[in-house]
């Protein structure tokens, strides 16, 4: 992209255009699905609660999230008289530019990558790190103990599962041997037991260590301490409301993304779909196939997303001190066992007996999902007993 | 038990010497054990059974008896090895029985004994000549008889002192003099009794110098244990520490005679060094006359200290605070012999010159004694000034050459003296610890035996005929007169003698007509009193038959014809003649030699005639003691003791206090502090705290002064760095 | 005009500048964490804009996510009262005024004087070690033959960091505090109030 | 038309270099002092990494003695915290000025 507009602008400018020409497309992208995603939690929450979620606004209430938008542009800008003015405005633009970032070195297709860094998974990784800070500032000038609370819990949380989290991360690393996600994606091309998390037993279970920590780091389902509703309200963003708190809820759903993409990059093949053995770009041009590559990468990811709604809306909150002795005393020691146990097996386990375990660890988890897709799509019983909910419920009785 | 020693007869006398560490071993375990369990009684049931059989004073009894018992069976086996020795000696006078085993060896280390052997020289580094010390013994004639004399002696007052401390043996003794109750002390006595009489003979059969100052050493201890004996009493604490320093003074000139004998002829065995030191010029060995003459001079010095010669005499009268016996065993028998004896041992080392020197120290020893003798009153400083006394005719003896006559004389001094002593000790106990001759008068219808060996010993101390005392001061004084005749100018070593014969005299007579004759003087003395049992008396008879007769010989009234003289003679062929007692005028004495026995008869019945007018009839209390100028000057001991504590101790502590003063600084007085060395010292200390003061307070405790300094120095060091990059 | 990087260049040395001077000038601590986080990621960028992304990335990382968010934990947990003032008096302010500006001046000055080394125009994109190189350097396998290897400090940082830090965490570790479980109020030590000085720097 | 070489950062660096240390002088609080020593060390990494990218021979060492001094910094922020805390935790305060008890 970057030649294509070097052929008509100034030389100075010609590296400005395609930078700002990716920026509004990321941040269009992020706006996007951030109003995709909310409307989609909704849905899900429903749906799991046996209940339909948002359908008056638009045809399946598709339009909700876009009229939430509007009523929180509208709505006044209010700050706390104890809060510390500057801070308190500039504290969302810290947690969303953090997240902004983190999508600059994020692929969606072989080309089409806002800049492609050498070290892009590390930049990621440093870039939401900073975000941190962005949770800080919010919980301390808004001047009120819960958030102040609420900030700090969320900092030592996010601060602490990064550890876990990057160790995960460097599992895959040491076994591509660069850090560039491109070239990482581009190893787990062909079928599916090609990706990565079927390389090892040690990169199966890193995935989903990996998995737990990211939505720990984004404060979301069962370690969503700092806006525990039941204990500090709202946690740092009680006292935001309008353009501001949806600044935050962008920052999140997009660091959501981020994450999951991530995981997809770095654990399960990337753009690649799995059973297509060529290039898709061969098949249908390059245009094309880029951006097929990419509504593959980005529907791989909403699945991920769609199981972090999932693990929402099914598990109990966690206590503070729960998260942090589980980060500290279960999730550091198990990824650096996995990353010890990756590192050993790259030594020591020949390439065919690598093979045939990448085999079985693709057929055994292939059959898992098929076994699962079958238990939830089963019609449910029509009737329930008298009085009672239909559904899942009403299946024990008949058990018991 | 001969042919046990038939080899080597000398090791009989080895046994001899260490026997009696036997008694004295059991006698501390015993007293070990007694005070264990008395201090563990009330903790173990076996503690206090043993502490009931160990506290009854029979266990005091029985440890003296075998002390006894232990001496007596020495005296035998002396009385054996001397009968011996004689037989042996028999023909040439000079054979002794020697035997040495190696002690110490200083080698100097062989040549290269570091380097370790480098391929050049495979053989071992050549051992230079090695110095050793051999320990041994050399037991000649004159050792074997006074050894024979000092364990007759000993025995008998090891017999007497059982008697003599009887009231020691009680479980809680009251000491009136040393103000306190304390526990009985037998048994400690003679522990050290035991200890000082294996001392004496291994003094007397040591082979080299270095033993025979060990010994000395040993003696010197043995004597302050047994002086401070009633400890509590403060005078006999002075007594022991007076009578140990004077004994060091004249040791440190025993060890000066005896590292110079080491570091110049690199031998200490008295036979090598008689034999080198006799020939007179020491050329060969590159030492001069005047090293020879130091040596003797040391040698002599020991002896002045050891046997209370003139210069160094003060302590032995103050060793009477001792009990008798201790002053009848050691302040006159044997210890204050064994300089003379250790002079008699080294004769041959002696160049005349030194022998002069001990003449006169012995004849000007003998007079001053004798003088301070007369006006004393307590029985026991006059017995002390009379040993004094007689050890100045030994070593007058000695210095004019009389090597027989003045080891016949120490013999025979030993015994009479030491009946003497036994004598005034059964006196004071049975008048309980009464000493003063003034309190006594007319003990002899009281006393029977005590007073008629008391004159036995009087008479042969005042050299009456036919009694051991004339035969030795005949030969003393037979030749110091011919000193006197041959060389006018020494007519002092020949007059002063003969004078205080007569003094002699009359103070011992004086002391026995005090003592025994007369009428009582103080009537509750007198009354108290009763003659001693049979354990002190057995002791005085047989050392009175010794007093009479040791000195016989045949025909009897002929003093040169004494047996014993004549042994102790034979070995003087050893020793090279002194100059002195040569000449025509001694020729011309040996046949007139019954004019001096006459002119000694005459001076000795003299004194007697004064002492029978002055005191014979029981003169009243007050008579008994002039109190003019010349007897203060004369009880004071010629003023000895005042001279040494204004000329030395006074002075000396002075000096050593100005010292304390100048080291230790000013106390609470203030004073200038520079005076003092711990002045200066802290003077130094607050002038450092002073300057510190100020730069104390630069620091501040705030850390941003410490940055801003911090910032201006690196501030000012770029500008330097940067005016010198403009160049 | 300019080039691209000079305008880069300025934008990053500009925003640096600034956000330091902030940090001297602001009265309230969090305030000055703040300028200090825009000061780091400044830094980070013109670590980028030299082409060393691994360590942009590796300043990010450890420095604004760890180190800064150490220290704006350590001013929320020592929240200075009310009344405490945060910077010095004025003679304060003026002997470090002359200090910096001083500093500056000099450094400056000796720079210049000393730049005689003028750097080559070399261009940005030339060879620029990666983080491979980096890598193996600190595992001591050096790439050039005279490249000496790192293993040693490496070793040493890494085994340096972990004692500091479980000191640092001992030495904050919760402390019962006797007065506290006594009910009894916290103590405040009065400062000995020196005698001499006043209002001092 | 100024040229980004060596000398500018140079300079940036020492601007910052003296920024860190009137932070250091005037700020009473411990973390402000903290925080100065932040920026000093920012100023020397940031001398560092421009020494390496305009010295060839200076490459690789540049960027190593970096991370070096990063990682030190992140120690010695630990640490200066723990401390701090300490501080305040007996003095209720962490005002420079009233931890002046190692005066002389």
């Amino acid at each position: 992209m970057a030649e294509w507009f070097s052929s008509w602008l100034p030389n100075g400018l010609a590296i400005l255009g395609p930078a700002f020409v990716s920026a509004v497309l990321v941040v269009s992208f992020i706006g996007g699905s951030a109003l995709l995603l909310i409307w989609a939690e909704r849905k899900v929450a429903g749906r799991m609660q046996d209940r339909l979620g948002p359908t008056r606004v638009g045809p399946v209430g598709l339009l909700q999230s876009i009229a939430d938008g509007i009523k929180l542009i509208t709505k006044e800008d209010v700050a706390p008289a104890a809060a510390d003015r500057f801070l308190f405005r500039f504290a969302p633009y810290v947690a969303f530019c953090a997240t902004f970032c983190a999508f600059i070195a994020l692929p969606f297709a072989p080309e089409i990558v806002p800049w492609d860094l050498s070290i892009g998974v590390f930049f990621v990784l440093a870039v939401m790190a900073t975000e941190v800070f962005g949770v800080l500032l919010a919980g301390y000038s808004s001047g009120n103990k819960w958030s102040m609370f609420g900030g700090i819990r969320e900092a030592a949380q996010v601060v602490s599962y990064e550890v876990p989290r990057s160790l995960c991360v460097i599992v895959p690393v040491a076994i591509a041997g660069t850090l560039s996600p491109t070239e990482m994606a581009e190893q787990q091309a062909g079928f599916f037991w090609n990706w990565r998390i079927f390389h090892d037993p040690f990169t199966f279970l890193a995935f989903f260590v990996f998995f737990i920590t990211a939505t720990a780091s984004c404060k979301r389902a069962p370690f969503d301490l700092a806006e525990a509703e039941s204990e500090l309200v709202a946690g740092f963003h009680t006292e935001y409301s309008g353009i501001r708190w949806s600044y935050f809820f962008m920052a999140e759903y997009g660091s959501m993304y981020a994450v999951s993409a991530l995981a997809c990059l770095l654990y399960l093949g990337g753009w690649h779909p799995g059973f297509l053995p060529m290039d898709l770009r061969d098949l249908v041009g390059a245009w094309l196939g880029n951006i097929g590559y990419g509504c593959i990468l980005v529907g791989k990811s909403y699945c991920l997303i769609f199981v972090m709604m999932w693990m929402r809306w099914s598990l109990p909150r966690l206590r503070i001190d729960q998260v942090m002795t589980s980060c500290l005393k279960y999730f550091l020691p198990i990824s650096c066992g996995l990353l010890f146990g990756a590192c050993m097996w790259l030594l020591t386990v020949p390439s065919h007996w690598a093979a045939v375990v990448r085999l079985i660890l693709a057929a055994a988890s292939l059959i898992g999902m098929v076994v699962m897709g079958v238990m939830l799509l089963r019609p449910l019983p029509a009737e329930g007993q008298h009085g009672q909910l239909a559904g899942v419920w009403s299946r024990q009785e008949t058990v018991s | 038990m001969t042919d046990l020693f038939s080899d080597q007869p000398g090791r009989l006398y080895v046994v001899a010497t260490f026997l009696p560490l036997l008694p004295a071993a059991i006698l501390i375990i015993l007293g070990g054990c007694r005070h264990l369990s008395r201090s563990a009684r009330e903790v173990s049931q076996m503690a206090s059974w043993l502490d009931r059989r160990l506290r009854s004073p029979e266990v005091d009894r029985w440890g003296a008896w075998l002390s006894i018992a232990v001496m007596l069976l020495i005296a035998g086996m002396s009385i054996l090895g001397m009968a011996e020795m004689l037989e042996f000696s028999q023909t040439d006078p000079s054979r002794a029985w020697t035997e040495t085993v190696e002690w110490i060896r200083i080698g100097a280390t062989p040549a290269g004994a570091f380097e370790h052997p480098t391929e050049g020289n495979t053989e071992l580094p050549k051992v230079s000549e090695i110095q050793v010390i051999a320990f041994g013994y050399w037991i000649d004639r004159t050792c074997a008889i006074l050894f024979a004399m000092v364990a007759i002696v000993s025995s008998m007052i090891f017999l007497f002192s059982l008697g003599y401390l009887d009231d020691e043996l009680g479980l809680e003794v009251e000491d009136h003099l040393g103000h306190c109750r304390r526990r009985g002390r037998l048994m400690h006595f003679y522990v050290v009794l035991n200890l000082f009489v294996f001392a004496m003979f291994h003094l007397l059969i040591a082979v080299n110098l270095l033993q025979v100052f060990m010994s000395w050493e040993l003696v010197g201890v043995c004597s302050y244990f047994l002086i401070s004996f009633y400890g509590e009493r403060p005078e006999a604490g002075w007594a022991a520490n007076k009578a140990f320093i004077v004994n060091r003074v004249g040791d440190a000139g025993f060890l000066v005679a005896l590292a110079m004998a080491w570091t110049g002829l690199q031998t200490l065995s008295i036979p090598a060094l008689n034999g080198i030191l006799s020939r007179g010029d020491l050329s060969a060995e590159g030492l001069s006359s005047t090293w020879h003459f130091c040596l003797a001079l040391g040698l002599f010095l020991g002896c002045v200290g050891k046997s209370a010669q003139i210069p160094l005499q003060v302590w032995l009268p103050d060793a009477m605070a001792g009990p008798t016996p201790v002053s009848a065993l050691i302040h006159a028998a044997t210890m204050v012999a064994a300089g003379v004896y250790l002079i008699a041992r080294c004769y041959p080392m002696f160049p005349a010159e030194v022998l002069l020197v001990i003449a006169y120290t012995g004849c000007f020893t003998l007079f001053v004694a004798a003088t301070v003798a007369c006006v004393q009153t307590d029985i026991k400083k006059v017995l002390a000034y009379s040993t004094v006394s007689q050890l100045g005719y030994m070593m007058l003896a000695l210095g004019v050459g009389g090597l027989s006559a003045g080891l016949f004389h120490l013999l025979t001094h030993a015994f009479f003296k030491a009946l003497l002593f036994l004598g005034a000790g059964s006196v004071i106990h049975a008048l309980h610890h009464e000493q003063d001759l003034r309190a006594m008068g007319g003990l002899r219808q009281r006393m029977p035996i005590t007073a008629a060996t008391m004159l036995v010993g009087v008479l042969a101390i005042s050299g009456m005929p036919f009694f051991s005392g004339w035969y030795s001061k005949e030969a003393i004084l037979d030749r110091a007169t011919r000193v006197m005749l041959n060389e006018p100018q020494h007519f002092l070593l020949g007059f002063l003698p003969l004078l205080t014969a007569g003094l002699t005299v009359y103070y011992m007579f004086r002391l026995w007509f005090l003592a025994f004759a007369g009428s009582p003087r103080h009537r509750s003395v007198f009354e108290q009193s009763q003659e001693s049992p049979w354990v002190m008396t057995v002791p005085l008879l047989v050392l009175s038959v010794f007093s009479l007769g040791v000195g016989w010989g045949w025909p009897i009234w002929e003093p040169g014809e004494s047996i014993v003289l004549h042994l102790l003679a034979a070995s003087e062929s050893l020793g090279h003649d002194s100059p002195l007692s040569a000449g025509q005028a001694a020729a011309w004495l040996h046949e007139h030699h019954g004019v001096l026995a006459l002119v000694t008869a005459g001076i000795g019945a003299c004194g007697f005639a004064v002492a029978y007018w002055r005191f014979g009839r029981g003169a009243p209390v007050m008579a008994t003691v002039t109190t003019g100028g010349m007897s203060r000057f004369l009880q004071q001991g010629w003023y000895f003791d005042a001279v040494y504590e204004a000329g030395i101790r006074q002075p000396f502590q002075a000096f050593t206090l100005a010292a304390a003063r100048f080291d230790k600084g000013p106390d609470d007085r203030g004073g200038a502090s520079w005076k003092s060395v711990d002045g200066w010292g802290n003077s130094i200390g607050e002038w450092i705290v002073r300057s510190a003061r100020p730069v104390r307070r630069w620091q501040t405790g705030r850390i941003r002064g410490y940055v801003a300094i911090l910032g201006l120095t690196v501030v000012g060091m770029l500008g330097m760095l940067a005016i010198l990059m403009r160049s | 005009m300019m080039s691209f990087e000079t305008v880069m260049f300025v934008i990053l040395a500009t925003l640096t500048g600034g956000s330091s001077v902030a940090v001297v000038l602001s009265r309230q601590m969090v305030r000055a964490a703040v300028w200090l986080l825009i000061t780091l990621i400044g830094v980070s960028g013109l670590y980028f804009y030299l082409g060393a992304e691994f360590l942009g990335a590796t300043q990010l990382i450890v420095y604004v996510g760890g180190t800064l968010v150490l220290v704006v934990f350590g001013v929320m947990l020592t929240e200075p009262g009310k009344t405490e003032r945060v910077t010095v008096g004025p003679t304060g302010w003026c002997l470090a005024g002359f200090l910096s500006a001083s500093m500056f001046f000099l450094l400056v000055l000796v720079m210049l004087n000393s730049g005689k080394s003028s750097s080559p125009a070399v261009d940005k994109a030339t060879e620029w070690p990666g983080v491979g190189p980096i890598g193996l350097a600190f595992l001591g396998l050096p790439q050039s033959p005279n490249q000496p290897g790192y293993l040693l400090p490496f070793e040493l940082i890494s085994v340096h960091l972990l004692v500091v830090l479980i000191g640092a965490a001992y030495l904050a570790r919760a402390k019962r505090k006797p007065a506290s479980e006594a009910g009894g109020t916290v103590v405040r030590v009065e400062p000995v109030p020196d005698a001499g000085e006043g209002e001092s720097l | 038309m100024i040229v980004v070489d060596l000398s500018a950062f140079l300079v940036l660096s020492a601007f910052l270099f003296s920024c860190g240390i009137a932070c250091i002088a005037t700020k009473r609080n411990a973390i402000g002092i903290l925080i100065g020593v932040e920026l000093v060390l920012n100023a020397a990494n940031l001398n560092f990494v421009a020494a390496a990218r305009y010295l060839p021979s200076f490459r690789l060492e540049g960027q190593i003695f970096a991370i070096m001094v990063i990682v030190m910094a992140a120690a010695e922020a630990a640490v200066a915290l723990a401390i701090f805390l300490n501080f305040y935790h007996t003095h209720t305060t962490i005002d420079v000025e009233s931890a002046s008890d190692l005066q002389g």
